[in-house]
């Protein structure tokens, strides 16, 4: 009976640990800025958080098409040209120290070589630092902007984060309980929970 | 290669290629469904004007796949043409196309293009890429330097402001113009300049007749303008009231079209005049004919019904027959075809124009106020001058520009050496053809997809094309090829005020815009113009009368080379023409109408012959001509003649990229140099040929194995005096099967479809449409072989016998039925595939494990499979449509009635708030279908196209006794009393 | 009991003979056993790169989109039957003559359904996905589709695997305990202490285990019939002419047994011959097993005439159409191949003399174990070859990945077998030494 | 202060003997081994009918509940339709429901076989002998340690070869 208990103790205390493990890995995920780097220090936080600047000034295709747009390097450059930004040191949410007229400066490194800027896609399903929207899952950008939906419900308070990061989990479970809340009667619950809805 | 390594270099691809399109933005789908996820986003350094990207754009064009010149309207998606569709404004498609049109993309995006100057290096002895800078100044040099030979610029048919380009430029040079076309139709306008004094090609408007009479002419494949006559097939096809039109086909083998017409006739080959006279003897005996026969009395006065008879194989009542209904109804009669290409072919087209003549069609069926441009393409005689001077050294510079005269002239000319002799050619074609392959240097023009120009295909009718996307290789268009060298060539150096094509264009159209539409600014007039794609006039009606030479002609028995037991006859294909089709994988995997074979050359033979030799489907044969021999497999085929064999023309390449090249033989290469003696066409038709077995057999690759439905009914027909009648078989179709659970209920639609199968001609159209539309992949020969073609639509063709015993030919296009008591649904452990609430039997292919049993149990058997992740290589995958999940291994596929476009149409009626109004959405191979014969719908709603069809007398569900409730109606093909 | 030997069945000596079969291996099963392996060696490989290809590898085709793997996968739980039968049923009948061959049917039987259920997964388009079809929770709330019978057949051939697992562990308790007893080495000795769960033999234990036993061979008999019939559903669920028809059940789990009575014939003879069983395996015990033989070729027999009558009867054209083209069609060798070996060879079983003949009923079993493999082949292939569409109809062929795994499995089968002969009680000892006449004092 | 005490025998029938007398002598609580179940020991032994059964028609109750809740609750859960088959049909789902009936009896059953013959049935290990796995039997009592005399004098008489104790 007692070298029972002894190998139960054993067990007990490795499940704990590796517990505690993850625990702690996603812990520190959360502190620092866990989105991917990008290659230029966008603000999420100075633009639409500090400045107020409206998500569809730079996302403009979000009522019109499925995908949202990203600005291009001409549109950056638009307010860029007069805003040179502040020789200040900053410091993100993570510790990242930065030279926000430096980062600016990258931005019109790139106008003047004429290059798109190759930004890190954040939202996907798996996982905060990689891949976008599988390419069996056709989301419409379009549909629930207009519907009324907030940036935020899906994207989360990126006025609030330096480095943007995925903020909901992005998974099939996640859209379908929204769906499932949103929906007018059974009716358009059947609809929206149509799997060809996004699958085709 | 690291995981990291494959990232990076990904991504460098896919960068590369963003800025060869200079668009980027939204996620472009390329990869699998289970692939590894795109890593980075690229955005727009400048956003180009009113592109939104995820929202398509739409360039109005125009077809160049043949002579034709259809509207198109490509489907533009981040800077990338993704689908061609017709043009509904345009008067010649009117919004259809047929399969060459749709696979025009695999074209654009073929891996196979030149894609930048070559220059033929003498050391290497090979082609060797060079920049545009250096390739306009070799050019420019050796214009400069032209000494006292020709300079001959041979093109494909290029009407409108191109040619007189061309002319612009050659005429400071004292060049020469030959516009090719291997199917320019001389006997047809010889024939009218003869009968009628019009050196041209009418119209035909089968649209207007209600019976049709073609000799030959297999006007649904490649005779003229397919697309333009398979919707006067459409509307002859109609039925109304019990009545409709009748179509009459005489040719010693039933192709396409002679399968699609109400009765074949197997006329000896090259008899087909006897015939026609025939029947214009027994007009003017009986007085049925409506017009004064003048000295046609004299010359039908000898060819009686009985006389005919003997001569042709055809009995002399069904010349009396055809006679009497040719001349009480709207009808028309045509010729031509590979089997009017005889030595005689010239005077079968004259006996065709007195039966038109005598029925009075001249300007009701027959328009020759609005001919043609092929009408002004070079004869055959003269390419064979042209050939002569190349072997002589008379042609100094020879610029070659979209034909390949070393493929698709007769081998007894010897092109490919007569080429030899020429000091310097020039080619400015995209592929390296067979003629492109022997240029010394090779300037590639850029696509009709990539490049501005017009193009008319007929008096009334000028189409533009606009570039539809950057061009996706390092080319140039002709025109600014031709302009930009000019400017360094003494004798040019002023011919051309422009810097660019565009630039000449415009100021061609600033004086047509003036004439055309006087009041409007030219700027408004030119943005309408690319707006809409053509320009349309009404021409001035012509008087047509007898030509006096119509006398002069005297009828001969055709000439045949050769001692051989059979009469070869080498037709165009209608999937590759004459063989500029067989670089696109689309044309190459879609099934021939008739033998379904895919990939490959085959020689259809007669069954009795057949059994004689002992030859089965698949059988090696050797078939020896003058001109040489060549082993093919064989086709057992009802439909030919005991006495002729058949080999259909296109394939046999010997470069034109890896999809063409070595693939069944090329008969060009043995057919002798011999013309039609009047009009000096190629004769097609001249060679005997002998077969002899060599007693091997394989596989003949094909899609369809069975040539009968035996009693399976698939295909049904109905008498015309059936139509209504609801007895017989038609009444035990609609037997009441009883439900073990209730009717499903559905609220806002109910998506259907109704094909009618009195339209369908098999010409597999809507499979290449759906091909582009959803992502299918090509698989290639070998799998074909082993039955996994991935075609979600295919055609399936039986042949039957007609009450009379003769041969009856059935299309059905079959496709996922949408059933209402889907098989497939309930046995799917995993609910991939399900019926959702508008009657859509989904696929979800990212929950698809593979297990495959839904494709057992689909009654019609038109489930694919992805047995491997299949590939598109760059830049075909260019072409991918990004609202269709492409496949990878192990998943499940069909048909879900371009779920992704009734998606787009409720999204779009949504913003307007409201559902989708009939014919708003069109699926992919509706679209296409040149006889209207598919047509989706929703079926909740009464007044909807497809539930009014779907109600039609004739429909029937395929298999209805499995009790599947199919979402597709079809409507039976009316037979009738034949001749 | 009439054989005779040179020293009669007696308690200690059937332990002994036990025990001595779970010695230590000798060359002879080494020069079996490597082989095995390697070939398992064989089908994994050809697995594995099926899965890296995708299953074009294999030799289906349009429109045969079932083949080889579902055969297989057939044939081996149709194998399994037979163990469950023989444990079960023929216990429930008290049977005598299953006693000596129970155990080593019933572990063809676990390692029937083992082979087989890898057949599913093999055959899978995705097999990494495999686990789609078990229900479990999932954020998405979607679970699998109950109605589909290939969902049934994951419960009823997991659901057998374990009933036959655990029937396979229970009846070997009390025997783990007499090697346990016997064995004096310390690992091995420790390994069959655990396997016996301390078992004792007392009277309690014995009495729990005699109902836990009964229970579990009543729960077995009605399993072992459903996950048959079950698996007949696969087919006769779908509208597959030759498929469609509501004889499947009856006639699958005959031909189940039918097949699965001759593997345990294939198998038990050399064993019987190797490890000197002659006094275990009686002849009298053959010639049991070749009259269910009989009994249930006459059944199978009967199921193929009924479908050929029935096709007739009903009118159909696909029905007939499909019976006609199986009987004349390009697949006619392996039609008749299979009425051969399973109609015609077990005629010869009416004789007593070939009954108990070990040679011809060797033979005769792998004969029939071949026309089995068959029926299902034919079953499966010529009915998709040509169904309803004529359009569609096409020809499959075996590619040399399918044989490779088709290799592979009967590996992978002989493998589990020959560690089980060398490791566990193959002969039941408890079982033997309970029809011994029982000891006694006054005689 | 209880010990154990164990006859050895070689024949069933003095085994029976010893039980009978064991019985009259009111020693009724015994252990008789043996290398097979036995009827007639079975029978004289007179024990307790076993609770096995009740595991399992408990299990396979249990299974057919889980089985009918979760087919229905699954299917409700997402109402997905496939063919023209209602959501829940019942008739599909009784082929999962017995399977799980039989699944659940057949864990339980074997759950109630280790519980009540591994578990519960402890018999000092010393009063095992390994012979009882081969070719002997065993008769084993536990009493006060007073009246083993009187036990041992009854294995002995009738006929046990060999008599073990237990100080346990």
């Amino acid at each position: 009976m007692k070298r029972e208990r002894k190998s139960f103790l054993r067990i007990a205390i490795t499940v704990l640990f590796i517990v505690a493990g993850f625990y702690l890995y996603a812990e520190s995920a959360e502190s620092s800025d866990k989105g991917p780097a990008q290659p230029v220090l966008f603000s999420h936080k100075i633009h639409a958080g500090d400045n107020q600047i409206e998500c569809q000034t730079c996302h403009s295709y979000t009522e019109v098409s499925p995908h949202p747009g990203i600005p291009s390097v001409q549109k950056c450059m638009g307010c860029h040209a007069y805003v040179a930004g502040r020789d200040v040191e900053y410091t993100t949410q993570g510790g990242q120290t930065i030279n926000i007229r430096e980062e600016i400066n990258k931005v019109k490194g790139y106008w003047q070589r004429q290059e798109p800027i190759p930004w890190v896609k954040v939202t996907g399903m798996y996982g905060t630092n990689s891949s976008g929207m599988p390419e069996f899952v056709h989301f419409n950008h379009k549909r629930h902007i207009k519907r009324g939906f907030e940036c935020s419900t899906c994207h989360g308070e990126v006025e609030k984060m330096d480095v943007v990061h995925k903020a909901k989990d992005l998974t099939m479970g996640f859209c379908i309980s929204c769906h499932e809340e949103n929906a007018d009667n059974e009716e358009h619950k059947t609809e929206l929970k149509d799997c060809l809805t996004c699958h085709y | 290669m690291s995981g990291k390594e494959n990232k990076e270099k990904n991504g460098m691809k896919r960068r590369d290629f963003l800025k060869v399109l200079g668009v980027a933005g939204g996620t472009a789908a390329v990869a699998g469904s289970c692939s590894e996820p795109v890593e980075q986003i690229i955005p727009y350094v400048i956003p180009p004007e009113n592109v939104i990207p995820g929202v398509p754009k739409f360039y109005a064009t125009t077809c160049r796949e043949c002579s034709s010149g259809c509207g198109l309207v490509v489907k533009n998606r981040e800077g990338r043409a993704i689908k061609v569709e017709g043009n509904p404004e345009n008067p010649i498609n009117k919004g259809k196309t047929c399969a060459m049109g749709q696979a025009s993309l695999q074209g654009l995006y073929n891996p196979d293009r030149v894609r930048s100057p070559l220059r033929y290096n003498t050391e290497t002895q090979r082609l060797e890429p060079i920049g545009w800078d250096r390739g306009e100044e070799i050019l420019a040099e050796k214009l400069n330097s032209l000494g006292s030979g020709k300079i001959v610029y041979l093109s494909n048919n290029v009407s409108g402001t191109y040619s007189k380009l061309v002319a612009k430029f050659l005429r400071p040079l004292g060049g020469k113009h030959y516009v090719y076309e291997t199917f320019s139709h001389e006997p047809i306008r010889k024939a009218n300049s003869i009968v009628f004094g019009r050196d041209e090609i009418p119209s035909y408007r089968i649209d207007k007749a209600d019976y049709l009479l073609s000799f030959g002419a297999d006007y649904l494949e490649t005779w003229l303008s397919a697309v333009s006559n398979s919707i006067g097939y459409s509307k002859l096809r109609d039925v109304d009231h019990g009545k409709t039109g009748q179509i009459v086909h005489i040719e010693p083998r039933s192709g396409m079209t002679a399968s699609n017409a109400d009765t074949w006739v197997a006329a000896k080959p090259g008899t087909e005049q006897y015939i026609a006279l025939g029947i214009a003897n027994v007009m003017i005996s009986k007085g049925l004919n409506k017009v004064a026969p003048g000295p046609i009395a004299r010359m039908v006065s000898g060819y009686t019904p009985e006389k005919v008879a003997a001569l042709t194989d055809v009995s002399a009542d069904t010349i009396k027959k055809i006679a009497r209904d040719f001349s009480t109804s709207k009808s028309l009669a045509i010729g031509g075809g590979a089997a009017n290409t005889g030595s005689n072919a010239t005077e079968t087209m004259v006996a065709v124009n007195i039966l038109n003549y005598l029925a009075g069609n001249i300007g009701k069926t027959v328009d020759f106020s609005d001919s043609l441009s092929i009408s002004d393409a070079s004869s055959f005689s003269d390419m064979k001058e042209l050939v002569e001077e190349m072997r002589s050294g008379k042609v100094e510079i020879l610029i070659v520009h979209n034909v390949n005269p070393v493929f698709t002239l007769p081998g007894e000319l010897k092109v490919a050496e007569a080429l030899e002799k020429v000091p310097f050619v020039l080619s400015l074609s995209s592929f390296l053809d067979e003629t492109s392959e022997k240029a010394h240097l090779v300037l590639p023009e850029s696509t009709s997809f990539e490049s501005w120009g017009d193009y008319s295909p007929k008096k009334s009718v000028t189409g533009i094309t606009q570039p539809v996307m950057r061009p996706v290789f390092n080319t140039k268009s002709a025109g600014d090829t031709l302009i930009s060298v000019s400017k360094s060539v003494e004798a040019l150096k002023n011919t051309f005020a422009e810097k660019k094509y565009y630039d000449y264009l415009r100021s061609a159209w600033k004086k047509r815009a003036a004439v055309l539409s006087p009041g409007t600014s030219f700027e408004k007039f030119w943005e309408a113009l690319l707006v809409k794609g053509s320009v349309t006039t009404t021409p001035a009606p012509v008087n047509v009368a007898l030509s006096s030479r119509v006398s002069s002609v005297s009828f001969s028995d055709p000439q045949f080379r050769g001692e051989g037991d059979f009469h070869l006859i080498a037709y165009p294909s209608h999937r590759f023409l004459d063989g500029r089709g067989a670089n696109k994988p689309w044309l190459q995997e879609l099934p021939d109408a008739l033998t379904t074979s895919v990939w490959d050359s085959w020689l259809e033979i007669n069954p009795a012959v057949a059994a004689k030799m002992g030859l089965e489907d698949g059988s090696y044969v050797k078939v020896d001509t003058p001109g040489g021999s060549f082993e093919v497999q064989v086709f057992v085929y009802e439909g030919i003649r005991p006495d002729t064999i058949a080999i259909p023309l296109g394939q046999g390449h010997t470069s034109y990229g890896r999809y063409a090249k070595g693939r069944g033989v090329n008969p060009f290469a043995l057919l002798p140099a011999a013309t039609d003696a009047l009009s000096g066409g190629p004769s097609l038709l001249s060679t005997k040929a002998n077969v002899s077995s060599l007693r091997k057999r394989d596989l003949l690759v094909r899609t369809q194995y069975t040539k009968s439905q035996g009693d399976r009914h698939v295909a049904k027909t109905v008498a015309l005096d059936q139509i209504g009648h609801h007895n017989g078989a038609h009444g035990a179709d609609h037997s009441e099967h009883p439900d073990f659970y209730p009717e499903k209920e559905y609220s806002k639609y109910r998506w259907g479809m109704a094909i009618d199968l009195n339209k369908c001609t098999g010409c597999g159209a809507c499979v290449a449409a759906c091909s582009a539309e959803n992502n299918i992949p090509f698989v290639g020969k070998k799998q074909i072989a082993k039955r996994r073609e991935m075609n979600w639509i295919r055609i399936e063709r039986f042949f039957e016998k007609n009450s009379d015993g003769s041969l009856d030919v059935r299309f059905l296009p079959m496709l996922c039925q949408q059933c209402g008591n889907a098989p497939c649904e309930p046995v799917c452990p995993v609910f991939a595939t399900y019926h959702n609430q508008e009657g859509l039997n989904g696929m979800i292919y990212n929950r698809c494990v593979g297990t495959r049993y839904c494709a057992n149990n689909c009654t019609y058997k038109v489930r694919r499979f992805n047995w491997y992740t299949y590939k598109f290589p760059e830049p075909l995958n260019w072409q991918l449509n990004p609202d269709v999940t492409v496949r990878s291994k192990g998943v499940m596929e069909k048909c879900t009635f371009c779920v992704q476009r009734i998606n787009h149409g409720k999204d779009l009626a949504k913003d307007k708030g409201r559902l989708l109004h009939d014919r708003e959405v069109l699926t992919a191979c509706e679209q296409a279908c040149p006889s209207d014969a598919i047509v989706f719908g929703n079926l909740l709603d009464d007044k909807s196209k497809a539930s009014v069809l779907s109600e039609d007398d004739r429909g029937y569900k395929v298999l209805e006794v499995v009790n599947t409730k199919p979402a597709i109606t079809y409507l039976k093909k009316v037979k009738q009393e034949r001749v | 009991m009439s054989q005779t030997q040179q020293t009669p069945l007696t308690y200690a000596r059937i332990t002994e003979d036990v025990v001595r079969m779970v010695d230590k291996p000798s060359k002879k099963w080494w020069a079996l056993f490597l082989p095995t392996v390697a070939l398992v060696g064989l089908g994994v490989m050809c697995f594995f790169y099926q899965v890296a290809e995708g299953l074009g590898v294999a030799g289906y085709r349009h429109p045969v989109f079932w083949g080889v793997y579902i055969t297989d996968f057939v044939f081996w739980v149709g194998i399994a039957h037979s163990g469950t039968l023989i444990s079960a049923i023929l216990y429930l009948f008290r049977a005598r003559f299953r006693m000596s061959i129970y155990r080593i049917a019933e572990a063809m039987t676990v390692f029937a359904v083992l082979t087989a259920g890898l057949f599913p997964i093999i055959h899978l388009g995705r097999p990494w996905n495999f686990l789609w079809l078990i229900p479990y929770p999932n954020s998405r709330e979607l679970w699998i589709n109950f109605k589909s019978p290939l969902v049934w057949d994951v419960f009823a051939v997991s659901t057998y695997l374990t009933v036959s697992s655990l029937f396979f562990v229970i009846g070997m308790i009390p025997d783990i305990a007499a090697i346990r007893d016997k064995v004096k080495e310390a690992p091995r000795k420790i390994i069959y202490s655990i396997l016996s769960f301390g078992w004792k033999g007392s009277n309690r234990e014995w009495l729990h285990y005699t109902r836990a036993y009964l229970y579990f061979a009543a729960l077995a008999t009605p399993l072992v019939l459903s996950v048959h019939s079950v698996v007949s559903w696969d087919f006769a669920m779908g509208n597959v002419p030759g498929w469609h028809t509501t004889i499947f059940p009856p006639y699958f789990v005959a031909g189940a047994i039918f097949s699965g009575l001759a593997m345990v014939i294939t198998l038990t003879i050399p064993i019987r011959k190797i490890f000197h069983l002659e006094d275990y395996i009686t002849l009298d015990n053959y010639d049991g097993m070749a009259k269910l033989i009989i009994l249930t070729s006459c059944i199978v027999g009967y199921a193929y005439a009924a479908e050929f009558f029935m096709a007739w009867y009903s009118g159909s054209p696909y029905e007939w159409g499909q019976f006609v083209y199986r009987a004349t069609g390009e697949y006619a060798l392996f039609y008749w191949t299979m009425v051969i070996c399973n109609c015609v060879v077990p005629i010869s079983l009416w004789w007593e003399k070939v009954r108990k003949n070990i040679k011809a009923l060797f033979v005769i079993s792998i004969l029939i174990n071949i026309g089995m493999w068959f029926e299902r082949f034919n079953i499966i292939v010529i009915s998709l070859s040509r169904d309803f569409e004529p359009g569609a109809w096409g020809i499959y062929k075996i590619s040399f990945v399918e044989a490779g795994i088709t290799i592979g499995s009967f590996a992978w089968f002989f493998m589990f077998f020959l560690l089980f002969v060398k490791t566990l009680p193959a002969v039941s000892i408890a079982e033997m030494k309970e029809i011994l006449p029982v000891p006694k004092k006054g005689g | 202060m209880s010990q154990g005490v164990v006859g050895i025998y070689s024949y069933q029938d003095s085994v029976l003997s010893a039980v009978e007398k064991l019985k009259e002598a009111g020693y009724g609580d015994m252990r008789v081994f043996s290398p097979f179940p036995d009827h007639e020991i079975e029978h004289a032994v007179d024990a307790p009918e076993s609770p096995v059964r009740f595991f399992t028609l408990f299990g396979g109750l249990l299974g057919a509940t889980c089985g009918i809740g979760f087919t229905v609750l699954t299917s409700s859960a997402w109402p997905i339709a496939v063919s023209a088959k209602p959501i829940v049909s019942i008739i599909p789902y009784m082929v999962i429901v017995f399977e799980l009936t039989v699944l659940f009896g057949a864990l339980s059953t074997f759950l109630g076989l280790i519980i009540n013959s591994l578990i519960r049935e402890r018999t000092p290990v010393r009063l095992y002998d390994e012979r009882f796995s081969d070719d002997k039997f065993g008769v084993a009592v536990v009493c006060e340690k007073e009246k083993i005399g009187a036990v041992e004098a009854i294995l002995n008489s009738t006929g046990a070869e060999e008599i073990k104790f237990d100080e346990a």
